[in-house]
This record gives structure tokens, sequence and C-alpha cells, in this order.
């Protein structure tokens, strides 16, 4: 489906853009990060960065994203986390508003991607314009040599803002490599699971939340409770691989499941 | 053209030199003009106000002998410029072709870190999330490390957001190196406040710019050390 | 010489070392003494005749802008001497006091300096023991000595625990030198992290920095910065 449009996109592009996209994928390890590259993209547009079209923008980037992939080109994850909102953007751009929907809408979206695009081009060219001016060491001096004409000799000490932060990063860092020890009271052990879990799977012929096995006491304090989870899910893992156990998750970050493998099922 | 003699003599006409009534009166300002222009040329780092006043004799003028010393100077080879609170001679910028001998050779900045140091100089203080939202990527390690090394930013005020996280500020030694008077002397900070550029506007909604992947965050979310 | 009108200043005088009528006239002689001025400012020795003309554009005559630069600066703060063969630009004899700036020898704070200063910073108010505690190592006395010396710490109240052992906090002057506006302002392990200043990453298997739920909290505790 998306497709279709994306066949529609290329041929509606000029040559001269095709290849002016060809040669942004080639070089995309040139950019630093999606908003650099959609920058780029924009200059094709010839216009005040005020006046872009964002949605021809949205469609210049899902095209250079799908011609990358298309080339083998890995991506890095934000450049797709930027496709897919950009794809989401597209759409609440080209969709009527639905009254019913929540949020911010299209235009104020593409309002505030362009405003981004505008601020990082001013800082860029305000980068530039600084790099520009006279500097010192380079168009102008100070004086050579310092006149010292009476030393009344004394000693100070000094040391720099960075020293003072790498020598306390020094001492928390080696508080952090001290010799670990276990604190027993808040650790449940896989083992300790695994006992538990023997004992009661027998009981369990419908899927069940894998956190009903935690022991008692061990649900409410977070760091016993993150033991607690971790132990029984890799007591879960073994039980699976001796063919003792079915675990299962609808999806990421849903509730892991599990059910006994009795011979009779 | 003043015949009673005792006008003010707070108001130093230039050059005139004082009349004495008090034991302890300050040098005329030709000579506080020599005394700073001695100063101001065997110093290589700005001076401030300050400090000249400290090393003058008991109630001198520095601020305006500085005034002027600065105007003596204007069109030559050499100038006094302001640099914050601090004065300093520097050579005329039209006159760098003659000391290829003197120029140091600055380590290179990265195209990174030049946008992260004018990011810190039009927008400070601010903190490195706001970078990022900027920037659109995060922060390098080392970036920030470089420019605090070469003293051209430093710590600003911790930012009174959650997580209190700090920011950052330009230096002197920034204003030094770029010739500036001040930070408001940034080429275009007018215009670019006017069309609200320098404006920190919240995305509407959740935007998938300027959040790095990994960690870097947390600096926003974080508790911090001195929270109470 | 020159006939077709270009009414250029510079007529080489005599002396003049270059006679070859070149194709680029020589520039104006007050253009020719801001060069003199410039360079003999920024050279960290002495500058000969020599070198002067080997850095002038062609035609100029360093002989003479150095002798009416001489001329300008009589009188002045600053004077154009002669050293050897060479020529500077060196403080009038007669503000030498205003030179006293004591020449300081600069030494690195030592290690453990630095970190009990660190710790004070970090913790404050903070007693010896916990400093102790915190390095791992005694302090020695000459430490803490010398950072009070330094007017870099100062005593604060007495900790309302047995014994009523005295804190260290650190004094204005530390932010100065540090160009903090407050101790609040120094950074979380995280943001030093973040800003590549932790050298090392922690070994596999060790706890993440930062999580500490130990050393952290009691900096919260704390009351008061700079009480009273």
């Amino acid at each position: 489906m998306s497709e279709q449009n994306l066949f529609d996109d290329v041929a509606t592009q000029s040559v001269e853009e095709r290849l002016a996209a060809e040669a942004l994928i080639v070089d995309v390890e040139g950019y630093e990060g999606p908003l650099d590259l959609l920058l780029t993209l924009s200059r094709t547009q010839k216009v005040d960065l005020r006046r872009i079209s964002v949605l021809e923008l949205a469609r210049q980037y899902l095209t250079f994203v799908d011609r990358a992939k298309e080339l083998r080109i890995e991506l890095a994850a934000d450049y797709l986390v930027m496709a897919a909102w950009l794809a989401f953007l597209k759409s609440r751009l080209l969709l009527p508003p639905d009254p019913e929907e929540e949020g911010p809408s299209g235009e104020e979206l593409a309002a505030h991607l362009a405003f981004q695009l505008e601020r990082l081009q001013a800082m860029r060219d305000a980068a530039a314009r600084l790099m520009g001016r006279d500097q010192r060491g380079r168009d102008f001096f100070a004086r050579g040599k310092g006149e010292d004409v009476e030393r009344i000799r004394s000693v100070t000490y000094s040391a720099s803002l960075l020293d003072l932060m790498q020598g306390y990063a020094r001492i928390r860092t080696k508080d952090d490599f001290r010799p670990f020890v276990m604190d027993r009271d808040s650790v449940y052990t896989m083992e300790e699971a695994l006992e538990r879990m023997r004992s009661l799977i027998g009981f369990t012929g419908s899927w069940t939340d894998m956190l009903s096995y935690l022991p008692d006491g061990w649900h409410t304090d977070p760091v016993r409770r993150r033991s607690a989870t971790a132990a029984t899910f890799a007591a879960s893992l073994q039980l699976v691989k001796e063919g003792k156990l079915e675990i299962r998750q609808s999806e990421s970050f849903s509730a892991i499941q599990l059910r006994s493998l009795d011979e009779e099922n | 053209m003043d015949d009673h003699g005792l006008d003010q003599t707070a108001e130093q006409p230039e050059g005139g030199p004082l009349e004495r009534d008090s034991l302890f009166e300050a040098p005329p300002m030709v000579e506080q003009e020599r005394m700073v222009e001695a100063v101001l040329f065997a110093s290589s780092e700005p001076v401030t106000l300050r400090d000249l006043a400290g090393r003058m004799p008991h109630g001198c003028n520095p601020g305006e002998a500085v005034e002027h010393l600065r105007k003596r100077y204007e069109g030559r080879g050499v100038r006094v410029v302001r640099v914050g609170d601090a004065w300093a001679v520097r050579t005329a910028p039209d006159l760098g072709f003659l000391m290829q001998k003197e120029i140091v050779e600055t380590r290179k900045l990265s195209r990174a870190a030049i946008e992260t140091l004018a990011i810190i100089a039009y927008h400070q203080p601010v903190t490195r999330a706001e970078i990022e939202e900027i920037r659109g990527v995060s922060v390098s390690r080392g970036t920030i490390d470089q420019l605090l090394e070469m003293e051209w930013i430093r710590l600003g005020r911790r930012r009174m957001t959650p997580g209190r996280p700090v920011t950052f500020v330009v230096t002197p030694s920034f204003l030094d190196h770029f010739g500036l008077e001040s930070a408001r002397d940034l080429p275009g900070l007018k215009e670019l406040r006017a069309a609200g550029l320098l404006e920190n506007r919240p995305p509407p909604g959740a935007l998938p710019i300027g959040h790095g992947e990994d960690g870097e965050h947390e600096i926003g979310e974080q508790p911090e050390l001195f929270e109470e």
C-alpha cells in the first residue's frame, strides 16, 4: 500500500532530484542524525525555511529511507524512528482532521519541525559567523611577552575545575568498584526459584501469569521483587528447556504466562 | 575658561592637572592614563578595572583613564579593547598578516564542537538536553570536555527544573578569543532573538528529534546530588 | 621617479634599503609605523630592522618607521627602546612600581588535596572523618591546612554529634577560582559521566555508577551550604 505511494513519489521526482537523493544515500555517514539530513533535503526546495513544505520534506525523507533500504544501507535507529514519525505526520497532514483525535494537529507538528530546522540552520550560520570573526592568535595578538619588572616570589597552587571534577569522579568510581558484596537479604536465587516452581507447576493446567509464582513477601519491596522476578524467569526458562513448561508473551512488556507441559496434554 | 578655580575635582578636564589641595590627591589624568597604558601593555591577559584600581595610587579613576587611552589608540597598530569587565591591548586585526611567526596553531575544533559552542554562546545558560534538542543528536563524549578544557565554556547555575540539570555559559577567554566585548555583542544576536530562534519552544506532543537513544537523557530525569 | 601622478606619500628617503623601483608602491609611513607598532608589541623577543623589513611589504623603511614610533611614545607609559641591534616595547621605568605584580610560581595542587577539596565541595559541610571515609585513606593534617591557607575552605558549624567534630565548607574565593556561582552547580556523577569525565567505565558486573543508594543521599540531608 505505501509502496504504491512510494512509487508515485519516485515517479514525480525529476532526474536531478533522484541523482541528488542517490548522492545523499551514498553519503549517509556524513550526516549528524535525521535533523541534519532533513535540513539538507530542505535545501532542494530552495525557499525560505519558514515557508518550507513539510509534507514535501516528509516525502523526500521517506523516499530517502526507502532507497537506503533498497540499497541495503544500514540506517541507524534514530533515522528509522524519524521515518516512522514523519509517516505519521504525513498522514495527519493529508487526512482531514479527526475531531475525535487527541493531541496536536498535523499543522502544529509541522510548524514545530519547521521551527527546529530553522533554528538549527540559524545556529549553523551563527557558528560560521563566529568562526569567521578575527581570532586571537590568528588575526590579532596579545603582548608577546609579559613584563616582569620585579619578582616578588610566591607560590600559589592551582587546580582547574576539570581537575576537581575528575578527582571527585575518580573517588566515586573507585567507590563503585569496591569488591561487590551480595546483600543476601534481598536476593532470591535461581535455585530457590527452581525448587519452588518444581513443586508448583504440577497444579498449573492453564496459562498463568509468571508473577504469581513469586514467593510470599517478595512482591512489595521493589528490590526484592526485581530479584525474585529475575530468578523465577530464569527458573521458568530452565523448566521449558527441560520440557516441563510452556512459556508465552503476547507482546512486548505484557505479562509472561506459563503452562505446565504434562505428559497428558 | 573656569575662573574661580574651584570647579569640581571629580570632573577632571581631559589631561588637566589637578590642583593639589590634598596630600593624597590622585595623580593627573594624563598620568593615570600612562599608568593604565603601562599595565595593559605589560599584561598579556585582560586586566579588570578593579585590578587596575588596586595597583594604581589611591583616588585614581581607571575607568576614565582607560577611556582616554582607548581613544588615543584608535586607528593605531595596537588597540585597547574591552573583554567582559576587563581591558586589554591587542594588535589591530588588519595587521595579522605580519604576524606569521606569532600564530599559534590551535587545535582544530570539530564541526560538532563549533556548533555546540555557538549554541552555548547564543542560548546561555543552556543545558546539555537543550543542546541536544537543537542539534538533533546527542552531544558526544568529549565535546563539552574539550570546550571546558579550552576554557571557552564553564558551568553556570543549575536550571531550576526537575532534575536540576547543570547549565553551560561562555567565559571571558571565549570573549577574548573572538574579540567580543560581551556576549551581547555576538553577531546577529538581536536578529535571532527577534526571529524567536533563541526561544526554547517545547514540542507539541512528543517529537522524536533530539532524544539521544541511550542513557544520555537521564540527566533530565535523574534526581540530583544536591536535591533536597 | 614615478611620473604618472600617483601621489603616494612614501618617497623612499635616504637609507631606504630598497632602491629598486618596484611594481608596488610602499605603504604610507603612518601605515608602516602601525605595522612596526604591532610587530614590536606582539613579538616575544626584540625585533631587528632586518627582521622587520622581512615581514613588512616590499619597499618599506622600518628604520624610519621605528624612529617615528619611538618619538610618538616619548613620555608615554611605554617606550620603544633599542636592545642591541633590535627594538622592543618596554614599560617606562618610572612606572615600574605598577609592575610589582608578584611573579607567582604556580604549582599543581596535589592529588590528595584535589580529592579532599572535591569531597568538601560536593559534600559540605563535612567532617574530617567523613572525608576519610569517602576517600578510603586518612587525610593528612597538611592537606587540610593547605586548603585552609589558600582560603578555599573554611570551618563550618560543629556537627551536633558526639565529640562535636568541626566541619569544613568551601569559601567564596573557591567559587571565584573555579568560576562557579555556587557549589550546587557542580555536576553530579551521571553528568560527569555524560560529559566524558569519568575516565574508566565500570568493569562488567560492577554496579552502575550513580545508583549508589548510599553516599549520594547524605548530601541531600545536609542542611544549607554556606550556612548562616
